[in-house]
């Protein structure tokens, strides 16, 4: 409990961390590759389909054969069987296979564990990749779920929730942001501008699902109200597709195709009495102590502080687990997120912190916030459809209120 | 390559299981507890130590819901690997790589009383849990070919073809292990040893498998705890210095169905992993003191003997004949404990008698062994491990 | 108190009815449905994708064609059930691996070989049996 | 507005083993019960077997709670996309802080979802939306 009770006085506890002279992955190792499926609401493809299409085109992208590929990073929660996918790609031995636990939180995780899989030698080149139809298929986030998460998540205290008809992840969400907005006195009006701006990054992002459809700020307001305090366009766009990454050493990276983007750091935490978005026997509600946690540590391993960061890409499954990411990761303080977002300005192309610059998981495409670290990758390459000038370091960060991860990562 | 390499830089340090039983009576997420406090007890490290949590995917209890019961204070680095002992080289990785400072890998299960591994595919199907592979399910449920029995005996049977084999000739492995797993306490399924002809009598599971050749269903949790090698030296026990792991994969390969790939008779993982596992550890296969192998199928332990190297292709079931070369003495004991034959399926033990043997604390301890192999996922995506003694 | 499980004992559909989950599977289930038996076969360097999916592990192409195929074979492991694992089987029942003239190999069930006959090498021929309408299974005979 | 369910449609029952049985046991009899540790005097929810502090399995123990507490937070089901097709909306879910410190979630039976508010004083009831089940809830209190 020690760790949550310090959360409150948020005094890190960094000498229990491995001194960062032993951390092999700090910049000695990289994403080379990305690739992507299209994003649709409806793909009329399985999820194994999806799934080989953006590890071939990462793989292509880093200039590698397939046969090159000797380690592979899933999410428990996809659904492609690992053999399976294996014998699809044609990998004759792969040399190290890991599961990150779960969905969104993990997925920075991914990143981390083949990198430190590289940077120990257990494997060359790493795709980590999420293939799914979250449109069309299974939901994992709507109420007709509820099967999914029987299955794929710890049982025993969904017994205290789904006999009252507390099932959804994103009502479940609900819980602790209202605690949050009475805490700090955040009024439903003052919000929005979150949802509106990352609309507007997704008018010039043609992948993105909610291309071609603005968003003002009264269109925000009059949209229905889905679990109160949560509207419609607070909440993350259901999708279909896949994306994948590549990643090995920084020696390797060097003489790859495009300009490599090294791991600067990597961190993942799941702090005691924490559950899937439920934590709500923790001594703060309020709050997302492995974001916090996660900002700590990455900051420590990068040497790397909030002003050294240059456009930050942070898990939005709806507007408000972004937003309070904010204050856990010391771009503003506590209760002060939705006066940053407030008007836009800041969390635009040219503002202070460039935020979620493809339209994020809001409005580009929910893809377990894989497509998060394609975006940072796209823009530390200088190839953003929202490209934020001379960015050299970006954060990442993974599903907020339950175990995450996050990255940074450098030019 | 580089220096980068996963030699020696970690250590297992603690180890534990529960009682293993055929009905525990408790939960498995009280099981998982008990199990990860007493291998931390075991290490001498105190949970505030343990920084990485991974465990196997189709264990029932996760990583949150133990943290909540053994104090584990924020875990950072969790992994949920597949198959086998895999999740133990994720731990690995993270230390060597510099991330944490102990990982503990739990495994727990009711598979004598509850869910047993016979049974899954066919729940998972009704569940439509597609965490199995079902794209290759597909091709076999329908003719009624249900269970992971029926899917390596049919690669049993052409293995037995294709060498020329009597299956009665199998009869040695689980003869060996019922040797061995009656001198070990905590492997239940044997009082005393049995014989050839017990195996000749056993009854059909699903031709050519027999009773006997199937490792059985046990209740209980085990736990290890691993460290970096430097941490590992001031520690209660013997360290087990991790001088090798690996993973090994191939493509047709599947979960014991490898129905599509040229030799169905053939384990290409794990001559893969053992390749890369002698590699990474830089030894000889003759180097190797005492190994564990998979016996959850007794057939599957000859297969291994010949693609790990230490017999011929075609010569594992006559390596293991009259089980000289496999008891404490022989050339490669082999199942010390009693393997899944005789303490029950569920991979870990086989680590967990690897260990001991380093130690020096097996019920059947081969004298001055210094080097260990423990292989896992026969018939599947195959992981293993070397240990050596600090 | 009761659970879930006590409360809602789960229907037990045969298993023919499981077949047909994966896209990639399709045309190939479609085809039996017509009786006939055609394969996947990569459109570029013609290796056959057994069983169907998405992409070639030779070449990593994307396009295939279903060729049929002969539907001969021989037999080349076999298992067989003492006791059935599913009430849709009745036990004591035989399950074999055919390798096809083609290549591929395909699990089925004999027809009209009794279980003490069955030898691998066995030259054998598929036929047909319907499920329902649109569905049916491949099982294999001894080769005319 | 009181909780209403739709009939047909089943309630999904709580998962029942025996690390939590008893409180599931108790509240088929109506009674309230908390896990706590007699040796650590610390409560916990959901229930577990080994006590985190001083890993013992030996010293828990279910002991009667007032049953009394106040909304810590709560959410409204106003839409269909969240809610559970059983039952009839607006439905409130409460988040409750219980004197004994922790928190659990459950509906409010008998109040219009704009009274509740954080900090409202509840208490626990039960009720029985379908044969066999038998679950607690929280009604209105005065303070």
């Amino acid at each position: 409990m020690q760790m949550l009770e310090e959360y409150r006085t948020k005094s890190y506890r960094q000498h229990l961390r491995p001194p960062v002279e032993e951390n092999l992955i700090r910049d000695k190792t990289a994403i080379v590759g990305i690739g992507q499926t299209e994003y649709s609401r409806d793909s009329g493809r399985d999820e194994l389909d999806l799934a080989c299409e953006a590890i071939k085109k990462a793989v292509a992208d880093a200039g590698l054969k397939m046969s090159d590929i000797d380690g592979l990073e899933a999410l428990t929660l996809d659904r492609v069987s690992m053999p399976t996918l294996i014998g699809s790609l044609g990998i004759e031995n792969l040399r190290f296979t890991s599961e990150v636990s779960f969905g969104g939180g993990g997925a920075c995780a991914l990143v981390m564990h083949a990198a430190a899989a590289v940077a120990s030698g257990a494997a060359d080149y790493v795709v980590c990749y999420r293939a799914l139809n979250e449109a069309s298929g299974h939901r994992y986030g709507r109420g007709d779920g509820y099967a999914e998460y029987l299955k794929a998540a710890p049982t025993l205290h969904y017994g205290y929730y789904f006999p009252y008809g507390f099932l959804t992840p994103l009502s479940w969400a609900a819980m602790y942001t209202k605690r949050w907005m009475h805490e700090y006195g955040i009024k439903l009006e003052d919000t929005g501008w979150y949802s509106v701006v990352l609309r507007e990054y997704a008018q010039n992002n043609p992948e993105a699902i909610f291309y071609g459809k603005p968003l003002t700020i009264e269109e925000f307001h009059e949209s229905p109200m889905i679990s109160a305090p949560l509207r419609l366009f607070d909440c993350c766009v259901d999708t279909d597709g896949a994306a994948a990454v590549v990643v090995t050493t920084a020696d390797r990276a060097k003489d790859m195709p495009h300009t490599p983007v090294y791991i600067a750091a990597a961190a993942q935490s799941s702090p005691i009495e924490t559950e899937i978005q439920t934590s709500y026997n923790r001594p703060v509600v309020a709050g997302l102590p492995e974001t916090w946690y996660v900002g700590q540590e990455l900051y420590r391993q990068s040497g790397l502080g909030p002003a050294d960061i240059d456009v930050a890409q942070l898990y939005d499954p709806f507007s408000y687990g972004a937003m309070i990411q904010l204050e856990e990761l010391g771009f503003c303080g506590p209760g002060e997120c939705v006066d940053f977002c407030q008007g836009g300005d800041r969390i635009r192309v040219d503002g202070e912190l460039p935020l979620n610059t493809s339209g994020g998981l809001l409005s580009e495409a929910y893809i377990h916030g894989v497509n998060l670290i394609t975006e940072a990758v796209r823009q530390l390459r200088g190839t953003a459809h929202n490209q934020v000038t001379d960015a050299e370091t970006a954060i990442v960060t993974a599903g907020p209120g339950l175990p995450t991860s996050g990255l940074i990562l450098r030019k | 390559m580089t220096e980068r390499t996963l030699k020696d830089k970690t250590a297992i340090v603690g180890i534990a299981t529960t009682d293993l039983a055929r009905d525990s009576g408790r939960t498995e997420y009280s099981l998982a507890c008990e199990a990860v406090k007493l291998a931390v007890e075991d290490a001498g490290l105190e949970m505030a130590d343990v920084d990485g949590i991974v465990k196997d995917i189709s264990d029932g209890i996760d990583p949150m819901y133990l943290q909540k019961a053994v104090g584990i204070d924020n875990a950072q680095y969790c992994s949920d690997s597949h198959w086998g002992t895999s999740a133990i080289m994720t731990g690995v990785t993270a230390i060597a790589a510099g991330i944490c400072n102990a990982v503990v890998y739990y495994r727990c299960l009711n598979g004598g009383s509850g869910r047993r591994a016979g049974n899954d595919f066919r729940a998972a199907r009704e569940m439509k849990d597609e965490g199995l592979d079902l794209i290759r399910y597909d091709f076999y449920s329908p003719f009624g070919l249900l269970t992971p029995d029926g899917l390596a005996a049919m690669t049993v049977r052409r293995y037995l073809h294709e060498h020329g084999i009597e299956a009665e000739e199998v009869g040695w492995i689980p003869a060996v292990a019922s040797e061995y797993a009656a001198r070990n306490p905590d492997a239940i399924f044997f009082d005393e040893p049995i014989g050839l002809d017990d195996y000749a009598d056993s009854t059909m599971r699903v031709d050519p498998l027999r009773e006997l050749d199937c490792a059985p269903g046990v209740d209980g949790g085990l736990a290890v705890v691993l460290t970096s090698a430097e941490r590992a030296k001031g520690l209660r026990h013997t360290p087990a210095v991790v001088m090798g792991v690996a993973q090994g994969t191939s493509t047709e390969g599947e979960l014991l169905s490898n129905f599509t790939r040229p030799d169905i008779s053939a384990l290409p993982e794990i001559r893969l992993m053992g390749d890369e596992l002698f590699r990474v550890a830089g030894i000889d296969r003759s180097d190797v003191d005492v190994a564990q192998l998979d016996d959850r199928y007794a057939p599957y332990v000859a297969m291994q003997l010949e693609e790990l190297g230490f017999c011929e292709s075609g010569s594992g079931v006559a390596f293991c004949e009259k089980g000289e070369r496999l008891r404490v003495d022989g050339e490669l004991p082999v199942n010390t404990g009693g393997g899944f034959l005789g303490g029950g399926f569920t991979y870990g033990l086989n680590v967990i008698e690897g260990v001991r043997q380093i130690r020096g604390t097996s019920a059947s301890q081969v004298d001055g062994a210094e080097i260990s192999l423990v292989v896992s996922g026969a018939g599947g995506p195959a992981d293993g491990m070397i240990l050596r003694r600090a | 108190m009761t659970t879930q499980a006590d409360s809602e004992a789960p229907v037990i559909p045969h298993p023919a009815l499981w077949a047909v989950l994966y896209r990639s599977s399709t045309p190939f289930w479609e085809a039996v449905g017509r009786h006939e038996l055609t394969l996947q076969r990569c459109s570029d360097c013609k290796t056959w994708r057994m069983p169907p999916r998405p992409m070639c592990p030779r070449c990593q192409s994307a396009e295939s064609e279903w060729v049929p195929v002969s539907g001969r074979g021989t037999i080349h492991s076999w298992v067989t059930y003492p006791e059935s694992p599913h009430p849709a089987f009745e036990a004591p029942y035989a399950v074999i691996l055919v390798e096809l003239d083609e290549g591929p190999r395909l699990v089925s069930n004999p027809v009209g070989i009794a279980p003490d006959e069955l030898e691998i090498g066995m030259p054998v021929e598929v036929v047909f049996e319907d499920v329902s309408d649109d569905f049916a299974l491949y099982k294999f005979q001894r080769a005319g | 507005m009181p909780l209403e369910y739709i009939p047909g449609i089943p309630i999904l029952r709580p998962y029942v083993d025996p690390d939590n049985q008893p409180f599931w046991d108790a509240v088929d009899r109506h009674e309230f019960v908390l896990q706590r540790c007699s040796d650590c005097d610390v409560y916990f929810q959901p229930p577990r077997p080994m006590c985190p502090h001083c890993l013992s399995m030996d010293s828990l123990e279910w002991v009667p709670s007032s049953g009394r507490g106040e909304v810590y937070s709560f959410v409204v089901f106003a839409a269909d996309r969240m809610a559970y097709p059983g039952m009839k909306i607006p439905y409130v879910v409460v988040l409750v802080e219980m004197e004994e410190g922790v928190r659990l979630t459950a509906n409010i039976v008998d109040a219009e979802p704009d009274e509740v508010y954080i900090g409202m004083p509840v208490e626990v009831t039960y009720n029985s939306p379908m044969e066999g089940l038998t679950l607690y809830q929280f009604k209105k209190r005065a303070s």
